[in-house]
C-alpha cells in the first residue's frame, strides 16, 4: 500500500499518504508537511527504509500524512521508541515528530537522553508555544502571562527555551526554522538529514486556532528582514534590511550586541562569524530573541560526534568476532559444571 | 519436612541424614556468598540434590559488625530431591555476634551453632546489641554449640604466606567452609582449583586460602570435637543422569531469553533500566553481545519498555524487566504494545511492597498488575516461573507466545527465585521446538491488521520490507486496514478480538496437569511461581503420611489452562498459598465460582513446609 | 423507552409528546453546541426535565463539510424524568450533507428531519461522499423531511444589520434554532437576552443573530408547513422544588472539591496535567483562585500526582485528575501514597482504549486499573459517579473519605459524565456534613504510624508543626514508630493493617440500596458510574410492564458496601451491564461466588435503553 | 521526637536524627552530610520548618539522618514532591536530595522543570558518576568506557554535564562543590539556601565502593590545586599553586584559556573577572574539566528572578482580594439558574 508507484526519482507528492490530512485550515503543520516532503524528494529518501515515529499532539499525527513507514506512539515517548528503532535496525533513517509539549513537557527526559546518547536520527520539535491538541493549555515554552484556560490569570513560569536546553543536553545538531520558509525549512532538514548523530530541529510554528500569531514578531512580512538572522557557517552574522546589521561581541564581555553597518558603522570585519563548530557560540545565538536581538535561524551547531546506535554496533561486531556466533550450548554448559552419570 | 530431616544415630560418630540445612552468616565483607558458593558446588559434586538462598543486606556496604549488615548464604541439601532452601537450619556458622543474632531463630532445636569466638568481642557485641555473650551465659542451651577461634586459629594457618593480618583474617571464612567440608565429607579439590584461578595473579592469596581450607579441614579431623559434632554422612541423591550446573533464576531468565530469541530467528533486544532484583538479568545479557543479544540501559523504565517496543517494531525481540514499582511505570507502554500488537516481553521480578516497600524481600503481589494493571480493555499473556531452573523454559515460552501471537507476555519472577539457585539439567537445545517468526513480505493485498485466522495474530511489517510502508498507532484502528477508526462498531469488534486473541492461546497450551495427587479429590492446592518447592514437599510429604491432597501449579495465569475450572472443579476445597494476600485466588474465584481459599504470607519471605502442612491438615480436618 | 415515546394525534396541528430527543449536527464551526446549550436553557425554562450530550469531532478544526468534522449537541427532555440523552432521535436539525450523513442510523423511524438546503451543494454532498442529493434521492423516505434553505432565510433575515455575509451565515444555526423555539413552544427571551449580553460590545452582531431566532420562529408560525410537521407540545415535569442550574459532570466534579476541601476545612490543591476528557475540571479550577483553591499544571501526570502527594504532606487536600493513559502513569506515585498513608484524591475520566484509544469516546474499562491497577498489595478507595449531578456528591465523599482514613481515593467518571449535561438542583450546601481534617499537634508521645482504633489512620503531622518532624517514605515502616523496618513479621502486620483500614470503611458506608424494585427476586441488574440513566429507565419500563427486576447501583466500588453480598444472594440472576468486558462482573464474582454475568458494550457510546431492556427480558424469559 | 534540646543555638549535632547512618564505611556521602548539618546550625535553621525531600539511592537515604521533616519518596520524583510541598506552603524551607541517577537519569524531566519554573528550594546533587544503590551500574555522568555490571565492554554514551544542563533548563543558581571540601561546601549550601529560587548544587560525591576515586583528577590532594579553581564574584578567575594561573578569553574566541601569570605573563588584569550574573561565562565555567582547564567550584552562576511558588501565591492573593473570601453559595449558585416552584 501506498507504494509511490512513479517511475524515475521521487517527487514530494510520492511522500504523501493516502490520508486526508486533518489539521486545521491554515495550520502552521501544513506547511511543515509540504517542506518535509520536498526535502524527502530532494533527497530521494526511500520509504520502505524512512521511519516517522511520533508522540500524541497535533504535531504527532504527521506520519499518518507520510507515504514511509509510521508509528503513532504515546505522548513524549517517541525518542525512547525511535531509540529502540535505531538500535534493532541503524540502517532505518529515523525522524521524530513531537510538538512542545509533547518533547518538553512529559517528553523532557527522553529528549535529555537521546540528544546525549547522539541516537543517529532526526528529531523535529514544532513548537507552537501551545497545546494544542488538548485544546489551547499553556505549555513550558509559553510566555510568561499567557492566558489559557489552564492560566485564566496569565502564566507565571519562565519557559524554557528549546534549542538552549538542546545545548545544554549536549546535543550536537542544533538547528532552528520557521513553518513558513520554505526555502530555508528544508535546507535545514537536509542539514539535519546529512548529520550523523541526533540532530535537533525547532521549528516556530503557527497554532491559528490557539495561539495565532505568537510568532508575530519575529515572522511578520514588516517586521521579518529585522527579526531575523539566517546563520551560514563560516559567514558573518548580518541581517537586516539590505543586510544593513550585523552581530558582534559587546567589547570586554560574552554579550551580543547589534551594529549598523555602512558608512559610520563598523565593516563587515569586525562582525562575529557564525562558526556552527562552537558551542558557546551556539549558546549566545540560541539565547537571542527580539526586540533587542533578532531570531537566529539555520543550523545554529553542528559539532559531529559518533553516534550511540553506530557505536553499540561496533560493540556487537567486535564481540561476535570471536567466531563463536551464537553457539547455545556454548553459553549453557559454560561455568561450572557437572555430570550425573546414567 | 525438607530441611528438618532428623539427625540419626546421634551418638554415633558418623551420623547420616537424608538432608541438612546449613546457612554461613557474617558480615557483608566476610564472604559468605563465596563460601556458601563453593560449598553449594562441592555438595553438588557429591551428588546430593539441593536447593540455596542468598540474603543480602539492604545497603551496600552495612557498617561492620551490625545487625543490618548480615548477610547469608543458605543450602540445603540431601539424598532426596531438594525444593526449598530449607525451613530451619540444622548448622549455622555465624562469623560474628550479628550473625548470630539475627539467625538465631531459624536454628532447629538440636541444631549445631559453629561460632568464631573470636570475633566476639565487647566491641562486637555491643554492635550487635548483646548485653552478655551469648556463647557464655548459656542462652544458647538448645543448640549444640561450637565455640572456636576461628580467626586465631586462620591467622595461624596463613602466617607463612607473606600475607597482611587483614588478608590473613579474610580468609575465615575459608577455614570455617574447610571445617564444614569435613564435617560433610566434602572434597576440596574443586574449590583448590578455584582458588588457583581466581588468584593466578596474586598466588600468596591463593596459597592462603587453600592453607585455611585445609587448616579447617584438618582441624575437624584431629581435634577432639565433642561426641555430638561428629562427622555427618548425607548420601547422594537419586538424581537424573546429565550435565549439571547450579544456576540462580536470573541467570537462567537470561539465557531462556537468549534461546528462545534464538529459536524464532531473532535477534534479542534487552532495555532495561536497573532495580533490585531484577538488575541482574541485565548484568549477565549485558556479557552475550556475541549471541546477538543488545542490551541497553535506558533513562527510565517508560524509556526501557519503549526502546524495547521500538525494537519489536523493527524487527527484534524486545525485551525489558524491572520489579514492581518499575513495571508500575511501564504500564501506560504497555497498553500501546497491545494496541499496536507488537511482540514483547516484561519480565517482572517482583519484590515486597507496597511503593519502595522492602528491596531485598521476595513477594508475589504484582500479580493483580500483571492481569489487570492497564488502562482499558489491554488483554496480555501472564506466565509465572517456579524456580531457578523453572525460569528457562518460562522465558522460552514468553518469546513463543510473544512472537507467535503478536502480544505482550509478562513474565513474573521474584526476589526469591532471582537469587536462589539449584542444580540446572542443562537441556538438549537442539531438541527443543522452534517458532520461527515470520515476517511478512508480501505487499499484494497487505494489511497490516489482517489477523491470521488461527492465531488472530497481525502480521508483522518490519520497517525496511519493500513495498509495505504503513502507519500504525494507539489510537484505535479499523479491522484490517488498521486506519486510524472512531467507528463504533470496530471498535467493538477490535476489543473483542484483542480479547479473543489472548483467551485463544489456552488451546495452544498443554492442559494443566496434576503435580501430585489425583486429579480429583477432597483438597488441591494451587501455587503459582516460587511457592511451588515448599507446596510440593508439604503435599509429598503429607501423601507419604498417607493423606488425600493434590498439588496443582500454575505456569499459565492469562490466559489460564483451558481444562483448569473443571479440574478444579473435581476438588472439594482449593487452598491457595500465595505471598500476597490473595491475588491468584481473586483470578480463579471469578473465573470458576469456586471456593478457592487463600493461604496468605506477607513477609518478604517464603513459605515454609511447615507453614503449607498446617494448612493443610487444617483444611482436611475441616472435610472429614 | 426514554427517547423513543410516541408522537400523538400526529395528525392535529399541536402534539403532545411524553419526551422528545432533538440533535443538532453540523460543522465545528457551525455553533451547534452554542445552539444546544441555548435550547437546553429554554427548555429547563419550560419546566422539563431534561439530559444533553455533546458530541466533538475528535480533531480540533477539522476540514469544513467532512464527516469527521461534524459536532453535535443532543438534548432529551419530557415531562417525566429525563435520566439519559435518548436513545433515538426524534428530530435532526443537519446542516450540511455530513451532519445528516453521519446521523441517519440514529434517527427513528417516522422522526422529522430538518435540513439546511442551501447547505447541500454539489461541493458540500462531495464533500460528505454522496453521490446523489439524499434531499432528493428519495432515500430519506423512512423519515419526514423538512428542507428549507435556512442560509438564504438567515441572509434575508439579517441583511439590515450591516453584518458580512460570512457574519450572516453564521447566523444559520440561530436561524434553526429559531424554528425549533417555534415547534416545541419556547419562549425566546433568555436566549435574546444572552445575546444582548455576549455581544454587547458589537451590537450589530447580537441584533443579527436575534432577528435569526425571531426570523426562524416566524417562519414556524407563518409558512404553511405540511401538516405532518406541527408544533409539538412536552408538558413540564414534575420536578422537585429548588434552583436549578445546568451541568455537566467535569463542572461538578470541580465543585464538589472545593466543596470537599472546605468541608475538611483545608485548602485544595489540584494537580494535573491535560488529557481529554479530563481537562475541563483543571479549567474550571484554575478560575477558582479565591476559593482557597490552588492549580497547578505539572510537566506530566507523574508530577502531577507526586506534586498533589507533596502538598497533601505539607497540609493541602491533594489532588490530581487524568484519564486513563495518564492515570496508568501515576500508578507508581500512588504506590507511595498508599505506603506513606496520605489523604489523595484521584480523579479519572475513562475513556475508550487501550492506549490512546479513541480519546473523546466514553468507556468504563479502568476500574481493573483503579482496583488492582499498582504494584503489591496497595488497597485503596475507589468511588464512581452515575451522572453529572451525582459528581458532587461523589468528590465530597472521595475528600472526606481521604481525609478520615488518610488514604487515597479514586474517583471514576467517565467521557459521557464528563460533557453530558444534565439539570442540578443546587444543593444547600450549609446542611451537608463537615469532616474536619484533625493535623496532629501533640508532640508528647507523637508516633507518625500510631493509628487511630476506629478508623486505623495515622496522623497526619505537617511540616513545620513544631516538635512533630519525623521522617517518612516508601520503604516499609515500622507499626507506630513508621522507621525503616525490614522486620518479617511487621511487614505482614503493616500489609494487613493497610488492608482492614480499606475494608473497614465499609463500615462506614450506607447500606447498598435498591434504586427500584425490590430487594430479591429473580434478576437484578447491577450498574456502577454512567450507566445509571440507561439501567434505571430500562427497569422502570419493564417494572412499568409489570417485569419482576430490580436495578441496583454502585458508589463504592472498593471497598465494597458491607451489605452487598447478602444483598445479591436474594437474586436468582445478576446482570451487569458495562461499558467493558466485564469488570464489575470480575470483582462481584470473586467477592461473593455469585454467577454475575455482564452485558458489555465497548462501542465508544453509552447503553441505549432499548439494549438494556433487550438484555433484560431475554434473562427473565430464561428464568420463566 | 527528635526535637533538638539544646537551649540556645542549635550545633551541628542537633541537626542529626537518632538513626544510625547506613552508607559504605569512608563513603562521601558522611562528609556531605556533615557539612550540611554544619549549614543549618550556622543558618540556625529551624527544624520544623526545614522538609528535606529525596529520590530513591545511597543518596536519597539523606533525610533520615536528619532531625528535621523528611519524605523519602520514590526514584527520580522529589522534585515534584518537593514542588507540591512549597506550593501547599511556601513557608517550608525545602531541600532535594538526589544522585546522579536520581536527579538525571529517571528523574531529569522534573529537574528540568523545577529549575526553569524557579521553585523556591535547594536541588542538591550528589554526583558519583554512578548508581550506587542498585551496586554500581553506569550513570548519565559516568565517563565514556565506564566498565560496569550494565556495560562489561564500557559504556559508550557520551555524559551529561549536570551543570550544563542545569544553566540550559534555565537555572537561576548554579554552584558546583566536592564532598571533601569542608569548608567552600558549606559556603555553598549558604549561599543556595540564601537565594530565592530554585538553587542548584552538584556535588563532587566519592563512591568508595563502585567508583572509587573517579574525581581523583580533580582531589587528589597531589592534582588539587592545578586541577580547582574556586570562582568568587567580581573576583578575577586565578588558581593554581601560589594562585600562578588565570583563566582568560583566547583572543577573538569565545573559548577559556590557562595563562600563567606573574613575570613574562599577563597580568591578573587581562584576567577574565568572574560574574556570576553571566549565564554566558557559567556556561563556559560549567563546561571546564581537567586535564586541559581546572574545574570550576564554588557559585558559577547566581540571578534571582521572582520564585513560582512566590509568584502563584501573589496570584492567589489577588484573587482572595475580592472579599468573597470561599462563598460556596456564590459558587454553586452563580452561571445560568432557574427556580421550580415548590
Ligand atoms: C499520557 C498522556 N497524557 C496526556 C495526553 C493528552 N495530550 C495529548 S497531546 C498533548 C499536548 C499537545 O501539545 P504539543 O505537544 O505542544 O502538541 P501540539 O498539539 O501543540 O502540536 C496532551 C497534553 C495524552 N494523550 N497522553
Ligand atoms: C522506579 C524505580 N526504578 C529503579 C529503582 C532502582 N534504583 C534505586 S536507586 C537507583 C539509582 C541510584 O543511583 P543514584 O541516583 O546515582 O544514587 P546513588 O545510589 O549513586 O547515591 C536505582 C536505579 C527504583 N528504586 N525505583
Ligand atoms: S489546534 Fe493549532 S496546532 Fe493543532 S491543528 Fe489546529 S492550528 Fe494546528
Ligand atoms: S555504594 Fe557508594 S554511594 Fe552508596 S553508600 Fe556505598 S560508597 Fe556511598
Ligand atoms: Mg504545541
Ligand atoms: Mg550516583
Amino acid at each position: 500500500m501506498n507504494v509511490p508507484s512513479s517511475p524515475g526519482p521521487l517527487t514530494a507528492k510520492d511522500y504523501a499518504s493516502d490520508q486526508e490530512v486533518r489539521w486545521c485550515p491554515g495550520c502552521g503543520d501544513y506547511a511543515i508537511l509540504k517542506a518535509i516532503q520536498r526535502t524527502l524528494a530532494e533527497l530521494q529518501a526511500e520509504p520502505d527504509k524512512t521511519v516517522f515515529v511520533s508522540g500524541i499532539g497535533c504535531a504527532a499525527r504527521f506520519p499518518y500524512y507520510l507515504s514511509t513507514y509510521g508509528f503513532h506512539t504515546i505522548h513524549g515517548r517517541a525518542p525512547a521508541i525511535a531509540t529502540g528503532i535505531k538500535l534493532a535496525n541503524p540502517e532505518l533513517d529515523v525522524w521524530v515528530v513531537s510538538g512542545d509539549g509533547d518533547a518538553l513537557s512529559i517528553g523532557g527526559n527522553h529528549l535529555l537522553h537521546v540528544l546525549r546518547r547522539n541516537v543517529d536520527l532526526q528529531f523535529l520539535l514544532f513548537n507552537n508555544e501551545i497545546y494544542g491538541l488538548t485544546k489551547g493549555q499553556y505549555s513550558p515554552t509559553s510566555r510568561p502571562g499567557t492566558r489559557s484556560p489552564s492560566t485564566p490569570q496569565g502564566s507565571l513560569d519562565a519557559p524554557v527555551s528549546a534549542a538552549a536546553f538542546a545545548l545544554g543536553a549536549g546535543a550536537r545538531f542544533v538547528a532552528r526554522s520557521v513553518d513558513t520558509l520554505q526555502k530555508p525549512l528544508p535546507e535545514v532538514l537536509r542539514r539535519a538529514r546529512t548529520h550523523r548523530g541526533a540532530s535537533f530541529v525547532e521549528i516556530l510554528q503557527n497554532c491559528i486556532v490557539y495561539n495565532d500569531q505568537v510568532f508575530g514578531d519575529i515572522t511578520d512580512r514588516a517586521v521579518a528582514e529585522e527579526a531575523q538572522i539566517h546563520v551560514v557557517h563560516g559567514q558573518p552574522l548580518v541581517f537586516g534590511k539590505d543586510r544593513g546589521k550585523g552581530l558582534r561581541l559587546r567589547p570586554g564581555t560574552l554579550e551580543l550586541e547589534v551594529v549598523t553597518l555602512g558608512p559610520g558603522g563598523p565593516g563587515e570585519i569586525e562582525l562575529l562569524r557564525h562558526d556552527e563548530t562552537s558551542r558557546p557560540l551556539a549558546a549566545l545565538l540560541a539565547a537571542m530573541a527580539p526586540p533587542d536581538l533578532p531570531m537566529a535561524l539555520g543550523v545554529l551547531y553542528c559539532d559531529p560526534a559518533p553516534s550511540y546506535d553506530g557505536q553499540v554496533w561496533e560493540q556487537m561486531a567486535a564481540a561476535r568476532s570471536n567466531g563463536r556466533d551464537r553457539d547455545l550450548d556454548r553459553l549453557l554448559r559454560g561455568g561450572h559444571t557437572w555430570t550425573v552419570p546414567g | 519436612m525438607e530441611g528438618s530431616a532428623a539427625l540419626e544415630g546421634a551418638n554415633s560418630s558418623n551420623r547420616t541424614l537424608e538432608s541438612a540445612v546449613v546457612r554461613f552468616a557474617g558480615d557483608s565483607g566476610d564472604g559468605m556468598q563465596l563460601t556458601g558458593s563453593q560449598f553449594t558446588l562441592a555438595t553438588a559434586l557429591a551428588g546430593n540434590d539441593l536447593a540455596t538462598f542468598a540474603d543480602f543486606p539492604a545497603e551496600i556496604r552495612a557498617p561492620a559488625g551490625t545487625t543490618f549488615g548480615v548477610s547469608a548464604f543458605q543450602i540445603n541439601f540431601g539424598a532426596r530431591e531438594i525444593l526449598t532452601s530449607g525451613d530451619a537450619l540444622d548448622v549455622l556458622v555465624a562469623m560474628n555476634p550479628a550473625a548470630l543474632k539475627v539467625n538465631l531463630a531459624d536454628i532447629k532445636d538440636g541444631g549445631l551453632v559453629i561460632a568464631d569466638a573470636g570475633a566476639f568481642t565487647d566491641k562486637t557485641l555491643r554492635k550487635a546489641g548483646y548485653d552478655t555473650d551469648p556463647l557464655e551465659d548459656g542462652s544458647l542451651a538448645a543448640f549444640r554449640l561450637l565455640k572456636l577461634d576461628v580467626s586465631r586459629l586462620t591467622l595461624e594457618a596463613v602466617k607463612d604466606f607473606g600475607v597482611s593480618k587483614k588478608e590473613g583474617l579474610r580468609c575465615r571464612n575459608i577455614w570455617a567452609l574447610g571445617l564444614l567440608y569435613w564435617m560433610f565429607g566434602r572434597k576440596r579439590q574443586a574449590t583448590v582449583e578455584w582458588f588457583e584461578r581466581k588468584f593466578a595473579a596474586r598466588p600468596e592469596i591463593a596459597m592462603a586460602n587453600i592453607a585455611a581450607l585445609n587448616a579447617g579441614h584438618a582441624f575437624g579431623e584431629t581435634a577432639e570435637l565433642p561426641a555430638e559434632i561428629a562427622s555427618l554422612v548425607v548420601p547422594p541423591a537419586e538424581i537424573a543422569p546429565g550435565l549439571y550446573r547450579n544456576v540462580t533464576g536470573n541467570d537462567t531468565l537470561a539465557w531462556g531469553l537468549v534461546a528462545g530469541a534464538q529459536f524464532a530467528g531473532l535477534n534479542l533486544a534487552f532495555c532495561s533500566y536497573p532495580i533490585t532484583p531484577a538488575s541482574q538479568v541485565l548484568h549477565v545479557l549485558a556479557k552475550l553481545k556475541d549471541y546477538g543479544v543488545l542490551t541497553f540501559q535506558a533513562e527510565d523504565e517508560i524509556a526501557a519498555v519503549c526502546a524495547a517496543i521500538g525494537a519489536s517494531y523493527a524487527g527484534s525481540l524486545g525485551v525489558t524487566s524491572s520489579s514492581g514499582p518499575g513495571i508500575a511505570l511501564k504500564t501506560e507502554a504497555l497498553g500501546l504494545a497491545v494496541a499496536a500488537e507488537l511482540p514483547l516481553v516484561v519480565i517482572n521480578s517482583q519484590r515486597a511492597g507496597p511503593s519502595t516497600g522492602m528491596p531485598t524481600k521476595t513477594e508475589q503481589s504484582d500479580l493483580y498488575q500483571a492481569v489487570f494493571g492497564r488502562n482499558a480493555d489491554s488483554p496480555l499473556v501472564v506466565l509465572a516461573a517456579r524456580s531457578p531452573a523453572d525460569c528457562f523454559e518460562v522465558a522460552v515460552e514468553a518469546a513463543r507466545l510473544a512472537v507467535t501471537y503478536m502480544t505482550p507476555v509478562m513474565v513474573l519472577s521474584d526476589g526469591y527465585i532471582a537469587s536462589a539457585s539449584e542444580p540446572w539439567k542443562i537441556p538438549d537445545v537442539d531438541a527443543m521446538p522452534r517458532f520461527p517468526a515470520r515476517f511478512e513480505t508480501e505487499a499484494a493485498g497487505f494489511q497490516p491488521f489482517r489477523r491470521d485466522p488461527v492465531t488472530l495474530a497481525r502480521p508483522w511489517a518490519v520497517p525496511g520490507t519493500p513495498g509495505l510502508a504503513h502507519r500504525i498507532g494507539g489510537l484505535e484502528r479499523a479491522e484490517d486496514s488498521g486506519e486510524v477508526s472512531y467507528d463504533a462498531a470496530n471498535h467493538q469488534r477490535m476489543t473483542d478480538l484483542r480479547a479473543a486473541k489472548i483467551a485463544g492461546i489456552a488451546n495452544d497450551l498443554p492442559e494443566q496437569a496434576v503435580e501430585l495427587g489425583e486429579p480429583s479429590g477432597p483438597l488441591a492446592v494451587v501455587g503459582w511461581g516460587s511457592t511451588y518447592g515448599p507446596i510440593y514437599r508439604a503435599v509429598s510429604n503429607l501423601r507419604a503420611r498417607g493423606l488425600e491432597v493434590a498439588h496443582i501449579h500454575l505456569r499459565h495465569l492469562s490466559p489460564l489452562p483451558g481444562n483448569l475450572g473443571e479440574l478444579l472443579g473435581g476438588f472439594e476445597r482449593i487452598l491457595v498459598p500465595e505471598m500476597n494476600r490473595g491475588q491468584l485466588v481473586t483470578l480463579l474465584r471469578s473465573a470458576y465460582l469456586l471456593p478457592a481459599e487463600g493461604l496468605n504470607k506477607v513477609t518478604g519471605k517464603p513459605f515454609k513446609i511447615a507453614e503449607i502442612e498446617q494448612a493443610i491438615l487444617e483444611r482436611l480436618e475441616a472435610t472429614q
